[in-house]
Order: structure tokens, then C-alpha cells, then sequence
């Protein structure tokens, strides 16, 4: 086992697939731009999910065929996009009236880092000559019933991103409830970050050695998020 | 998979308990989900805070909830009508309070309800009997007063086409309230004249999202509460 | 000249005429319920009106031939109308929108009372026994641009309806800027109600006698509302 | 009689004075006006705020505009892009100022001003450095921030269709902010790539009524910005 790099633990296609697997059928999705967007491949067999994107489309279907993409029919991410039956248009601050209403069922979002409490980082790594961008993020963080981060559980430089409090300024306080990694699936709960389930291949040490704050076991009964 | 089709009214109302709090869709009677509250009579609940921007006429649809007593509260712009003697009876008897909100006031905390923002300043009703007790603030050298969003345990709406999805489409004037209710209701319970699959609406002229919307069901030819009135008609 | 009746000085209709003369080309126009409502049809030749019915349609048109109404098309007074080419339908947050935020040109109006600052009494008598029961009024003159009011002089007992200060529950707090009677019309200035024209055979002492505050002469620029 | 075409983009930018505040419709590429932005380009307006979402990519519309240095502050949510240096450099020197603003809250603010509604409470930045020295005020137990409406003296949208009265439709994910931009703006201009009579447009279907638009200018085939900075181009 290597301390950096992916060669244990979940690809991200395999971090994607378990995080789906935890959405129920009929919910309303908003996925972030990056490793989120990979979510949407992996829906589980039986189960229909509506995905949001907020600039203004609910029932987003997947990248258009070469040569079918219309510049104006993009997602948050700015890449084409597709619609499918059932989906509607509308303008930013219905879009957003969605989000910030509590509509959605679930965000899915990257993170820098996430507290114990909760508190996301996402947005800006706060250096002096960064062009702060903030986006939808604190829309989507404040507004949507459930935040999911996926996320590698360490930098490329091995630092933890789940830690006691976040260094990075915040996109929301207290918001997070599940945390998806290459390594494992942990909660956020009043007590602090809770083991879920552990990658193949990866035990409760490893996975603790690599966060920032203490780990809780797994939980005898499982709570639904 | 999403199917939000209730079998029938009855259904689609099934799970209003007492003391909820409902808001009703139309403008007089342009989008008065009629069958939906004559299902909400048969089914019994009571002590409820109604939010809707009149009371009715005769003794139909939201006339005839107020008279069977069904209401503690109304909120809503204007509570006159030309052809009811229920909710004045209700309203001096005592027996239906009443919140009286400028119309523009209670589209927009209803909005506000649905969009997730707690509160907003306005221009409106500021130096009359309305503003009682509320805070003003001043804004570019302009009083305004502080109005709350307003949610619903159970929006009640009509539309002219639905989706198996919920997205909806309506018939001219009878938009009015029904959009920002279907946002601002828990449960948002919709009767529709057509019921089609999704994708049967063009995406670029769905008005209401499916996001907003639980219950779907077919009332084919709804009533027109105007007609009611005039053949004397009573419900139940 | 009798103190009751309107044997003198100007018609409803021609009042509604005389109203309809000062609203410019192109105009954006909110029609109260009742009297107001006859404006729409004096627009003076050459003239594009555009009328907004705050229960969500712009371009409302008159109302519908005999058998081809629509229940589901009606105006703020509940009455069945029709759309022109180029209107548009809209839900209340929209159509309020429209009045909140300065769209509107021009509201017409009828009154209970107008005081000399411009206070408007027209949707309670107060009285305990009322049905109190404001709709749009408050909305439409805290937003509208200009406020028209168009109402006989008097009340049908012969009290005036233009006062020193309302005795009726407000509508809102300076915001009437001409009042068109059967005897006059009469602009709404910061020093008071002034006379910009008088009915035919109707002197200023008349107009005076009828007026519960001080009418100040015509003025002689009449500057245009 | 009411007619507000413009004869061409000129014409139709003509009026934007030294000081100006414009709020440019768009997310990305979709949606910017960028024959409007050229055309305030050539007009020569500057010291402007501009209230948009992106900065742009390339060297064209948005980007080019803040590149010929009329822009003294953005006011937008995500000014990063994947095709530009320009906001960059201009930010980091000191020559343009940066409103950061979420989102939601900017498309809200923006709807707020153009609906007449001063402030109002959201939850969204509470806790993070976008609340520094922002008001807060808790509601049913969650702090929330005071934000403002947001108007302009000008906004520059882009239509699929518009009628000469001004009523108009989008295309698809290009409508984003343009509908609340079209209220917020006291003089709002749109190019539109089709442009017929009134009556053509389904009153059912207009997303944003005449009111709003005080000049359209037609537009047919508008450039996409992604192909022009594909292609290298720079304006002007």
C-alpha cells in the first residue's frame, strides 16, 4: 500500500457507482462539476433520478451524440448536455428558487475539505492571488436536503481532506452528511465522522491514519441518511 | 420509477390531517380546483388555515368547504363576493378568522415560501391598517415593511395538462396563484384536464417544473364554478 | 345646478374620455374595477394602449362576443375578457413583479376619498360590520408610476370626496397624482390640489364648494404629469 | 403605436453613457449577447460595472469587452475560465473590481430589483467570508443574510424569438439570467435571431412579456463564442 496515488481502494468510476447506489429511486439530483458529473452513469437497475443542473434544466440527459450538441443546452459545468423526456427550462432564479426552497433531494458535490461538523470547502484555496469563483455552491450547500461530497480522501500530497475544522475559507457550515472517497463511506454525525463501509482491500486503521479527525467505527445499526 | 398519478381525488387527498395548513389555487373561479375540494370535504379534515386569494361563491368549491365548516382561518386578498353570504356569516359569527394580505403581497410571500427565503421588504400597504404591527425599514428613502414567506402542509391546484411526472401547463388567467403554490406546498396535489407521458410537453413551456408537484390525477372536465352557481347547484 | 346628481358636468363616459385623452402613446395600463374599466374604450386615435389585469395577462383585449368567453379568462374584476395579439400570461408573482417593480405606466382608480397630499381611501368603509377585502390596490399604488383616480366628485349624499385628510382606512400614503370628476380634473401637487380643467359649465367656485380642501387655480404652465 | 425595433446593434446600444451599470445575459456561451456586447465595444462606453455570471472566454464579447478596459467592476458569481487570461490580469492588477456573489443570490437579486423589492433574507453564504459584514438574522432557528435587489441602467439579453412589442422566448439553457436581467434593467435591450409581429408568439408560451423590453434588434444567425475562440478570434 502506497501512500499516494490510487492504487488501493475504489477507482473513481467504482466511488461513483457505490455513492449511486446510495440514491433512492424518484429523487431529484444535482451533481457538481468534475467527479460528481460521474455519478450519473452508475443509476442503479429499477430506479429513476432526475437530474437538476442550475443553470436551468431539470431532466438532463447525457452528453449529445457527436455533431447533436447545441452550444445553448450545456450544464453548471459548461459542457453540452442533453434533455430528456419530462424536462423543462426555466431561468435562474426559479432555478435556484429549487434549490434554495429545499426541492432537491440530494447535491453531490467535490470537496477541499470537510470538517467533522460537517463544513464543506470547496470553493477557493483563499491564496492571495486566486480568482475567487464561487458558482452555485453555497446556493446548492444551504438549499438542498442532502449534501454528498465524493472526493479522494487525501491530496495528491497525502494531506487529509477530512480534518478537525476547515483551513480553506467555507462554502457552508454544518452541511455535509455523507462523505464518498476512495477509501471508504463515512458519515457526518453529531459525534463526528462515522465509518460507513471500507473500500476493499482497506482497514479502519488505514483509513484513519488518512483523516484528519478522529473516526468512528462502524455503527452497530446503520442509520439511513 | 416516477409515477405521481393518484387513482382519483379521493386519493390524491387522503392524507390532509387536521389543523394543516392548504393553499388553493385560482382567482375567483379561473383555476379553482373545484373537484379537489370536494374530495377534501368528503375526507373530513378540519380546523384548517386556508390560504387563497378569495372564498368562494355560492355554496361550490371553496364556498362550500368555509360552509361546512371546515375552516379556522383564511388567508387571502378578498374575501367579497358577489354571489355568497358563507364566509361573511363565517366572519362576523366569529367562527373563520382572517389574515387579509395585499393580493401582490401574497403572491410574493407565497414565492418567497417556495424559494426558501424567509422574508423580504416591500413598498406595499406601508402607512395603512395592514402594516399594524409590522417592522418598516427604510430603503432608498422609502418605508417598507418586513412580510414572511408563507409554506403549506398541502397545496391544492388545477391545471390543463400534466405529465405521469407532475410537469404542468395551464389554461390563460387560470395560472394565476397555482405556480407559486405548486413551489411553496409540502405535498402539492394537482388535478389536471389531460394526463399525458412525459415528454408530451414541449420542456421549453412547462410552467411547472415536476419538482414541485406529488400528486397528479385526471379530472377530464372539470366543473366551472360559475355554471354551479347559476344551476343553483350545492355540495355535498 | 342641483347638489346631487350628476345633471351637470361631465358624463361617466366622458369622463373616462377626458381621462383616456392624458394617457400618452405606448403606454403600460392597470384598469381598477368599475369606473376604471371604461377607460379602455376612449383610446384616442393613433394611440397604442397596452392594458395589464394584475391576475396575470398583458394585452388584455375587450370582452369576448356573446357564446365565445372563456370561465378561465377574466379580468380583475372577474369578468370574462379577451387576449390581444402580442399578450402574454403570467402567474401572480410575475404580474405583481410587474406592479412592485415600476413596470406599469399608469393605474387607474376609483376612491372612497383623496386627501390633499395624495392619500387614497378605496377599499374599506372601516366599518365593524365590514368585509374587509383590499385585492390588488395596495400594491398597485405603492408600485405604479403614475395613479389616476377617476370618481364622481361627490359621494351620492353630496360629501366631498376630495378632503383635507381621509377619514377611511388608507390605501396608501401620498401616491394619487390627478383625480378626474364629473365637475373637474385636478392634479395633485405638492401644495395641494390644483385645477388643471373644468366640465363644462362648471365654474371654480362650484368645483371649490364641492371640495373638502383648497383648490388652487389652473396654473399657467401646466406642467404634465 | 408601439414598435421598438432598433435598426441595427448600434442603434440599439447608442444610449449607454460613461458610469453605466449593464447587467449581460449568459452562463458560459450560452445565452451572451455578444453582437450587442461588439456593439457597446464599438459605442465606447466605459468606467461601467457589468453584472454578469462569467467573465467570458477568448478574446470576444464579455472578455473582450473588459480586455478594451471600459469595465471598472464585475459583479458576477464564477469568474474563472477554462479560455481566458483577461479577467485575470485585470483583476490582480487592480484595474477591475470584484463583486463575488453566489449564484442563486445574484439571479435573486436581480429578480428582486426588478420586481420592487428593496432586501430580503437568504440562507445561503451564511458562515463563509461571502458574509463579511453582511447583516444576519435568524428565522425559524437559521441565520440568514440580508442581501439587496440589484437593477441597472442597462441590460443586453439575447432572444430566439422576439415580437416588436417585445415579447420574447429562449432557446433552451440560453434563457439562465436573461429573464430576471430583462426586469432589472431600466432600459432592456435584446437581439433577438428571429423577430415577427405580435400575435406570432402563443401567449401561453412568452417567457418574457413585452414590458420588460424597450428595444429589440434582430440578430439572425448570432455567433456562438466557443467557435469564434476556437477559430482565434478577437474583437474588434
Amino acid at each position: 500500500m502506497t501512500e499516494t496515488g490510487n492504487s488501493i481502494g475504489w477507482s473513481r468510476e467504482e466511488m461513483a457507482g457505490r455513492l449511486a447506489e446510495d440514491i433512492p429511486d424518484g429523487s431529484y439530483v444535482n451533481l457538481g462539476i468534475g467527479l460528481p458529473e460521474l455519478v450519473a452513469r452508475f443509476v442503479p437497475e429499477g430506479r429513476e433520478l432526475v437530474y437538476h443542473t442550475e443553470n436551468g434544466l431539470l431532466g438532463m440527459g447525457p452528453s449529445p451524440k457527436e455533431g447533436e450538441g447545441d452550444p445553448e443546452l450545456i450544464n453548471a459545468g459548461k459542457r453540452q448536455v442533453t434533455a430528456k423526456p419530462g424536462a423543462s427550462y426555466f431561468h435562474q432564479s426559479d432555478s435556484f428558487a429549487m434549490i434554495r426552497g429545499g426541492h432537491l433531494d440530494l447535491c453531490v458535490l467535490g470537496a477541499l475539505q470537510v470538517s467533522r461538523a460537517g463544513d464543506l470547502a470547496n470553493w477557493s484555496l483563499g491564496g492571495p492571488d486566486d480568482i475567487p469563483a464561487v458558482g452555485g455552491a453555497m446556493d446548492l450547500v444551504a438549499g438542498v436536503k442532502s449534501i454528498f461530497v465524493i472526493t479522494q480522501h487525501c491530496t495528491k500530497d497525502g494531506a487529509p481532506k477530512l480534518v478537525e475544522s476547515c483551513t480553506y475559507p467555507l462554502t457552508g457550515l454544518r452541511v455535509v452528511d455523507r462523505v464518498y472517497t476512495d477509501l471508504a463511506v463515512i458519515a457526518v454525525r453529531p459525534e463526528g465522522f462515522q465509518l460507513i463501509e471500507l473500500a476493499p482491500g482497506v482497514d479502519f486503521d488505514l483509513v484513519q491514519e488518512r483523516t484528519g479527525a478522529r473516526l468512528l467505527p462502524v455503527a452497530e445499526t446503520t442509520s439511513h441518511v | 420509477m416516477i409515477d405521481k398519478r393518484a387513482a382519483n381525488v379521493a386519493e390524491a387527498v387522503s392524507e390532509v390531517f387536521d389543523g394543516a395548513t392548504i393553499m388553493i389555487g385560482g382567482f375567483g373561479e379561473a383555476g379553482s380546483p373545484i373537484e379537489l375540494i370536494h374530495a377534501l370535504i368528503d375526507q373530513g379534515a378540519s380546523d384548517l388555515t386556508v390560504i387563497s386569494n378569495n372564498c368562494g361563491s355560492g355554496e361550490v368549491g371553496l364556498a362550500a368547504l368555509l360552509k361546512a365548516g371546515r375552516v379556522s382561518k383564511m388567508i387571502c386578498s378578498f374575501p367579497r363576493t358577489a354571489n355568497s353570504t358563507v364566509f361573511p356569516d363565517l366572519y362576523r359569527s366569529g367562527r373563520t378568522q382572517l389574515e387579509l394580505v395585499p393580493q401582490g403581497t401574497l403572491a410574493e410571500r407565497i414565492r418567497a415560501g417556495g424559494a426558501g427565503i424567509p422574508a423580504f421588504y416591500t413598498p406595499t400597504a406601508v402607512g395603512t391598517p395592514l402594516a399594524d404591527g409590522k417592522e418598516t425599514r427604510r430603503f432608498h428613502d422609502r418605508d417598507c415593511l418586513l412580510e414572511s414567506g408563507l409554506t403549506a402542509d398541502f397545496t391544492l391546484i388545477k391545471a390543463r395538462r400534466a405529465d405521469t411526472h407532475g410537469n404542468l401547463v395551464y389554461n390563460k388567467t387560470a395560472r394565476n396563484f397555482s405556480p407559486v403554490m405548486a413551489m411553496a406546498g409540502r405535498i402539492t396535489i394537482v388535478q389536471a384536464a389531460e394526463l399525458v407521458a412525459p415528454g408530451e410537453i414541449d420542456p421549453e413551456r412547462v410552467i411547472t417544473p415536476e419538482i414541485f408537484v406529488d400528486r397528479v390525477v385526471h379530472v377530464p372536465n372539470p366543473a366551472h364554478e360559475s355554471a354551479l352557481v347559476a344551476a343553483g347547484a350545492t355540495y355535498p
